[in-house]
């Protein structure tokens, strides 16, 4: 599982996030949720998965969530 | 828990962005065409040279975002004003950023000369059917039957005309090396759309003559659709009408390679 | 006698329905009335408000320099409106959401758990006619019946939320009558 | 039959006004603050017969109108400050050729692009012509509400009476303020006056051309500008339009109008408590300008404030109206700003004691 | 000396123009444009509920001339009058009558717009290549090369664009229904433009949609040309760069016969 | 090095001038009667190395200017009348972003198409600003000949001095009348001040915007008009330019400008013969008006005659300087005509005479 | 010969008429000339020649010069 | 002094070059000069005029109302501007063209035989030439070095016709010292 999650991450700014969960639909591994608290403009943003579900890929780093961000919203990150 | 795995950063905010949050709608096009718009100058090294115009229009804060200079221009006269700056400074980087009513509707006259008279300058054109800042009225370019507050009864083609396709009629100046229309709402349109606005960008690079790429873009408020479903409106409905792809390219560069 | 609301807090709070409410209530009543919506610029988002006068003479100035009634929806709008309200005036409190009382001590505050009161009357969404039934019992300016009448006209064309809305209202009213 | 109370926003308000007044074809391009004028008459012109066009520009705007007009129609076009600035040639082209049309304009912040607050600094432009050459297009300032249903009936009664464009000025704020108000009936298109100057084709008579090229060497366009004075002229006598408020014994009298009216009168209701006896004086047409009426005012009474949503410009026929009779000070906000009944109250204290707090006494 | 014989007049003036002689120079095609039009509208039988909308330029006072209403636009913004005209009047024949710097230059979007509303109006383009009226300047459909006072050595394609195509452009826009190129320089093309005017005036009649006839049309005088020279310079130059022919036709009118 | 003596009209010398004033982008679309302002610079341009471009109508060309400026560029257009009233909003973009441009008026006959003889019916629009919002331009009439070029240079050292668009207003007889003229030497481009305002890229510094739209909602765009109320303050303080001839014992003051004044100059010659000693105020800055100094010469002077082409327009400012401090007559002549030196004598003797013949005595 | 002039005949308007002389270019055959006494309007006008000479056709009223005729100055008539 | 000239006739009559000549040829000699033109409207044909004023002042007006001199080349113009000729005046005509002479008696008038005189001078097209020499002496303008020199800056770049020119404003002058 440790290994799974190592191939890449992504990080949420959670104040420029408008909600719009478009990273969500993308994201071919399901690795962003929708966090219920609201920032300060009063969106939900999305954030990055903690944990990664038996039967599921980790975060692979492939910046598709990135690519339709909006907001420049996402950074994503890949293990070297 | 385990040991630190060592990570690259391989997506994050261009230098020609700043860091200002923008005031676009939740899944709004402008803001993704913004980031393809920065991130080509910035791999091209272009950032420092450039003058933005950005159009009256949703974008019209542009300057907020941008990490470049930039003038504002009066609604449809964003090629005019770039005219008088490249004509001044030809080797400075000159783009537009204009939405559908300002490049299509009230700016017309202004595109097609700017256009047809081959200025060296890149005009990158939001089409999203309707005025979003204004607030949803009728754009020359909304669909058949599509709804604007000044259209509330859809658009109709005997009262209003059909949507105008004003690519192609650019297509025929010409002034006009390329021209090519994509739209933001998959990832592999985005990818396109980013090699289309580079390609664009080499035109007046190369002194060839005037380029534009038009974006597809979704206007969730506007529309007056949930994010995912203008997203999937753009795919499934404005290609219809305005299909993806190539319009004109006299530049040769594929030839080259 | 000339009364002058401002409702304000975020774009999604109904802000401008109140007003509406109350605007047509008032019309309704036979009182004269303006009402001065105000949004942020030519974009979305940020905050909204707007300014009800409402009197029995010919109204001047649909702008208040000093509102008697202030309606805050959220904390940003007290802080930006508290300092306007004339001495005597009453500020309502959206006290679901924050927890921030005005600093002076020359006028009314009165705090209403609009969210807790919306679920008691039925639908958690009606927050924003429970603190309009408050506001207009609490200041004597409309009748339950004429509240319900303005709600009624400002939702013309949407009737499925008229029950709903009225219990709200109703709700807001009782709260008014003996705070709770 | 009127109708019953209406609860309206001005935009909306002249719209349903002018669909009543005969008004069938509207023409106009978005701008804000005054979208809901056209976004109404899109829902309600098909309902009544009418047609409504968004133009691709102010400008096709305008000259779409000049066309409806000389084809005989009542017609109307709306914008804010930019957008009536671009509609300056077409106004002068139907000035010249005497084409009836009402034209709105909801004011907003200036200069460029500036911002969507209400404001007053197209003053000049609408009372001295923004285009070039010698005309004058009446221009009607309602103070909001009512007065919106019943001046835009005024502005098309007068557009057809002179054969001359006319303006009716508000601001972003009147556009947006919902005021409850009543229309009179419809008015039926037949009882409306026959305009025989009209062209809908030649039958029956000579063929016909209406234009403002006038070529002659004779002199041809330097009488059509005289007789166009004499029109103007007329207008001047007979289309004055004011009114006053608590102008007996006032030792102070306002002179402000539209929403600067509105506010002010506010202020000098507030001021009476403090033993301030100030009048109102509003002139509700531009142009023509009440000269007379306030000079006569401005005999009697020694102070004369005047309150403007811009910087001073008004305040140039007041002088013109007042000369040295009285003093007077002035005052204005410009755009971006929307100024309350209290900082006009400051404005007025700061008159009547002359310290020359607020606002600047005018030298004449 | 012989015996009288009988003639009848096979050839006069047509009843819409009036006896006016004109003030166009000799050898203009303006004035021939004006006959075609004018034969047109009689034998259609139309005069009586024309309006037409002359532009500004040396056709300003085209109302001297034709023998029916006519309403003056200001420069470039004809098809706009025109437009308010016949939305007043459906009932009635709207014509425009337009030089290459009005409907092309000033006027693109007025014209684009109305062209792409489909608005059921007859536009007649007169393309003599410069501005006729005001001396001589370059228009947008001047040809590369050609000298205008405002072009002294001749239009450069870097400079100046190269000239522009607006008939084709038009074609593009949906509510257009019929475009034909004509010259009046060969009694070949004259009666061509005839049977187009008549097929662009059919097309409003019948509803259809906006069309336009573009004539190829001298300028002895600015293009300082013997008469003869300047008729042959359209008949061997200009329709190198606008090539005489049918652009649009959507009519379905030739498949009916 | 100064020019020789050479004759030009005066159209061809405002366009020699701007070369040499440091012009090297213009942008214009024809109009009659200033064609040969455009003519002249399509061939002068490219010998400097400057830019003449036709644009598509005059909307494109004030944009084009407003971009070249933005660029640091000292940018120049022309028109005349109608194309003056379409350039109105591109003008008062450029007030509100504080740019740096000559705007030339070869005024002609109007409304609408009007005719091509001179005319001085756009004082109101040149002066009061014919756009929307609270903006001023710096209006420069000169009389032709010389003052052509001299005031061409001054245009344009205005214009940048204030970063702020200025007219130059003439007419067509101005533009086609031919006189000798003498040209300064060519300033020297690197001569000019530095404008560390203009885009350029942002290479070595932080990136910048200029724009007019401005929507902060704590009054940022009213302290901008605040502070653009300064920059006018100042210019009216320091920019006033006129001239007076014969005036000394005059018993009568002539009010004209350009070329209403030179024809009124040459009738007051003349009536020297009969004995009226006339003299001549001729403003040659419209904005800002001279004011105090005609407010001077009215106390010492009982009759002041006002002389437009047009039908009154400056006569308003006249009477704001003057007020009651002496007659005021006025005597117009609308577009279409060119009035003669005896004509304007005419209207002299009459005012003297006060017999109301020609021109009419103004209410004040 | 007087056979030859009997197909047809033109009247030219010689005020109208600018002397732009396209008239005489097209007539194919040659039935039309220069009148050297100006008009009022300082022109040249056309005129249709008066005789025809030996080898040439008269005029057969076809109206090419009356097509072509910018001024509308030339009437076509044809033999009954 | 000032002398104001109003040079005037058909379009192609070179009317506006005579005027040009004496402009040009009076700025020489170190005069002020302005000249006026006037065309019909923006379309070609009709008469062309234009208005040259001479002078050892500073001249104001360019516009004249009463001409101290009228060179008319047509009947229309002797027609249009006989009647505004100072008295005292001279009227030059193309006596070539027309035989009506003007019915006042206040004024001077010379018939100028042009087409005559031009021939002799060795071309027909240099009427107008001859015509301004004959102006320019008889006045008094300028000698006939200046109006040379006037004609030669007049039509600069176009050298080839200088020589032809000064035969026929000479032949101009020479008809002015004996009338023949
Ligand atoms: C002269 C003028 N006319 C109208 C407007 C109002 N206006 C501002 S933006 C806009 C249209 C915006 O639509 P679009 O260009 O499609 O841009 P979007 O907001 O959709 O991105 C209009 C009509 C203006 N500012 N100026
Ligand atoms: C607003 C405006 N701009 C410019 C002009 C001057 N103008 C008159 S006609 C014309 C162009 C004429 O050219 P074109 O349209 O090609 O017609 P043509 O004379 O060649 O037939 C221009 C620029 C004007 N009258 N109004
Ligand atoms: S796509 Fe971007 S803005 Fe949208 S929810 Fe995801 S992180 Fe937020
Ligand atoms: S980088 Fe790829 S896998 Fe990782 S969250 Fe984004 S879309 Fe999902
Ligand atoms: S209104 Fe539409 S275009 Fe404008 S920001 Fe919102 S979604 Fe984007
Ligand atoms: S200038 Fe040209 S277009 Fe105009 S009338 Fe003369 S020949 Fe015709
Ligand atoms: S074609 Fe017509 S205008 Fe030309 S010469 Fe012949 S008759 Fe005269
Ligand atoms: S009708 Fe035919 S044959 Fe007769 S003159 Fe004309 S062109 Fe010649
Ligand atoms: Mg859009
Ligand atoms: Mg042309």
């Amino acid at each position: 599982m440790a290994k799974k999650t190592k191939k890449g991450k992504i990080a949420v700014d959670r104040e420029l996030c408008k909600g719009c969960h478009i990273c969500i639909e993308v994201c071919p591994n399901n690795r962003i949720e929708v966090d219920e608290s609201l920032n300060n403009k009063g969106y939900s943003p999305a954030r990055p998965k903690e944990n990664v579900s038996e039967g599921e890929k980790g975060c692979v780093g492939c910046a598709m969530c990135a690519t339709v961000c909006p907001e420049v919203a996402i950074e994503v990150y890949r293990a070297q | 828990m385990s040991t630190e795995i060592e990570y690259k950063k391989v997506f994050g905010r261009p230098e020609s962005l700043k860091d200002n949050p923008t005031h676009y709608c939740p899944g709004c096009g402008h803001s993704i065409a913004h980031r393809l718009v920065a991130e080509c100058l910035d791999e091209m090294g272009l950032r420092e040279d450039t003058i933005g115009v950005p159009p009256v229009g949703c974008a019209v804060l542009a300057y907020n975002y941008f990490n470049f200079d930039m003038v504002e221009a009066p609604h449809g006269r964003a090629l005019a004003v770039a005219t008088g700056v490249k004509r001044v400074h030809p080797d400075k980087f000159v783009l537009t950023y204009q939405g559908d009513g300002d490049l299509a509707a009230i700016g017309a006259a202004e595109t097609i000369h700017a256009a047809n008279r081959g200025e060296r300058i890149s005009a990158i054109f939001i089409n999203n059917a309707i005025y979003g800042m204004t607030g949803g009225q009728m754009a020359p370019t909304t669909l058949l039957g599509q709804n604007a507050t000044t259209a509330p009864r859809g658009r109709d083609a005997r009262l209003h005309g059909q949507p105008i396709d004003i690519s192609s009629m650019l297509a025929i100046c010409g002034g006009v090396v390329f021209v090519e229309r994509c739209a933001l709402t998959t990832i592999k349109q985005i990818r396109k759309a980013k090699k289309a606005i580079k390609k664009s960008f080499q035109c007046q690079l190369d002194d060839l003559g005037f380029s534009l790429v038009e974006l597809l873009s979704p206007c969730p408020t506007n529309w007056k659709m949930p994010v995912k479903a203008a997203w999937d409106w753009v795919n499934e409905e404005m290609v219809k009408t305005y299909p993806l792809g190539l319009i004109k390219d006299t530049t040769g560069y594929e030839d080259k390679k | 006698m000339i009364t002058r609301t401002i409702f304000a807090g975020f774009g999604g709070q109904g802000v401008l329905l109140m007003g509406y409410v109350l605007t047509h209530g008032a019309m309704h009543k036979g009182l004269d009335v303006t009402y001065f919506p105000s949004y942020g610029a030519e974009m979305r988002g940020g905050t909204a408000n707007c300014t009800v006068t409402v009197s029995d003479k010919k109204i001047a100035s649909p702008v208040a320099s000093n509102p008697d009634i202030l309606v805050a929806m959220n904390y940003p709008s007290l802080e930006k409106f508290e300092s306007t309200v004339v001495e005597g005036g009453t500020v309502f409190l959206n006290s679901s959401l924050f927890e921030e009382r005005p600093s002076r001590d020359n006028i009314d505050v009165v705090p209403v758990p609009i969210i807790d009161l919306a679920r008691e009357a039925g639908s958690e969404r009606g927050g924003n006619m429970v603190m309009i039934g408050t506001v207009c019992a609490k200041a004597g300016l409309l009748s339950l019946e004429e509240t319900i009448k303005g709600m009624e006209a400002a939702l013309k064309g949407k009737e499925k939320f008229f029950k709903a809305n009225q219990k709200a209202i109703e709700r807001g009213f009782a709260f008014a009558a003996d705070g709770k | 039959m009127p109708s019953e109370k209406m609860l309206m926003n001005g935009s909306q308000t002249v719209g349903e006004a002018a669909v009543r007044a005969g008004c069938r074809y509207y023409f106009g391009y978005p701008i804000t603050p005054q979208n809901e004028l056209p976004e109404y008459l899109s829902a309600r012109m098909p309902e009544v017969g009418g047609t409504f066009i968004q133009g691709e520009s102010e400008v096709a705007s305008i000259n779409m109108v000049l066309g409806a007009s000389v084809a005989g129609a009542r017609t109307m076009t709306s914008s804010s400050s930019p957008g009536i600035s671009l509609k300056q040639e077409g106004i002068s082209y139907m000035a010249g050729m005497e084409l009836p049309a009402v034209i709105v304009n909801m004011m907003r912040g200036g200069p460029g692009l500036g911002n969507i607050a209400p404001s007053a600094a197209d003053y000049f432009q609408a009372t001295r012509g923004g285009a070039h050459g010698d005309y004058r297009t009446p221009v009607l300032a309602p103070a909001g509400g009512q007065e919106l249903v019943d001046l835009t009936f005024e502005a098309f009664d007068l557009a057809d009476k002179y054969r001359n464009p006319v303006m009716l000025l508000g601001d972003g704020l009147m556009g947006q303020v919902m005021e409850p108000v009543v229309f009179p009936d419809f008015i039926d298109l037949k009882d409306l006056p026959e305009k025989d100057w009209a062209l809908r084709g030649c039958k029956g008579r000579e063929a016909r051309a209406i234009f403002s090229m006038i070529l002659g060497q004779q002199g041809e366009l330097y009488r059509h500008n005289l007789d166009l004075q004499k029109k103007y002229d007329r207008i001047t006598a007979e289309e004055q339009r004011w009114e006053t408020k608590y102008a007996e014994d006032a030792e102070l009298i306002v002179v402000a109008y539209g929403t600067a009216a509105r506010i002010a009168e506010s202020a000098i209701e507030d001021l009476k408590a403090e033993g301030i006896n100030a009048g109102l004086f509003r002139p509700i047409s531009l142009w023509p300008f009440p000269l007379p009426a306030l000079r006569e005012l401005s005999k009697e009474i020694p102070k004369v404030a005047v309150f403007e949503l811009c910087l001073g410009q008004m305040v140039e026929d007041v002088i013109l109206s007042v000369g040295e009779r009285a003093e007077i000070y002035f005052h204005g906000v410009p755009g971006g700003l929307i100024p309350t009944p209290a900082e006009v109250a400051e404005f007025l204290r700061s008159t009547v004691k002359g310290d020359g707090k607020v606002g600047r006494r005018m030298e004449v």
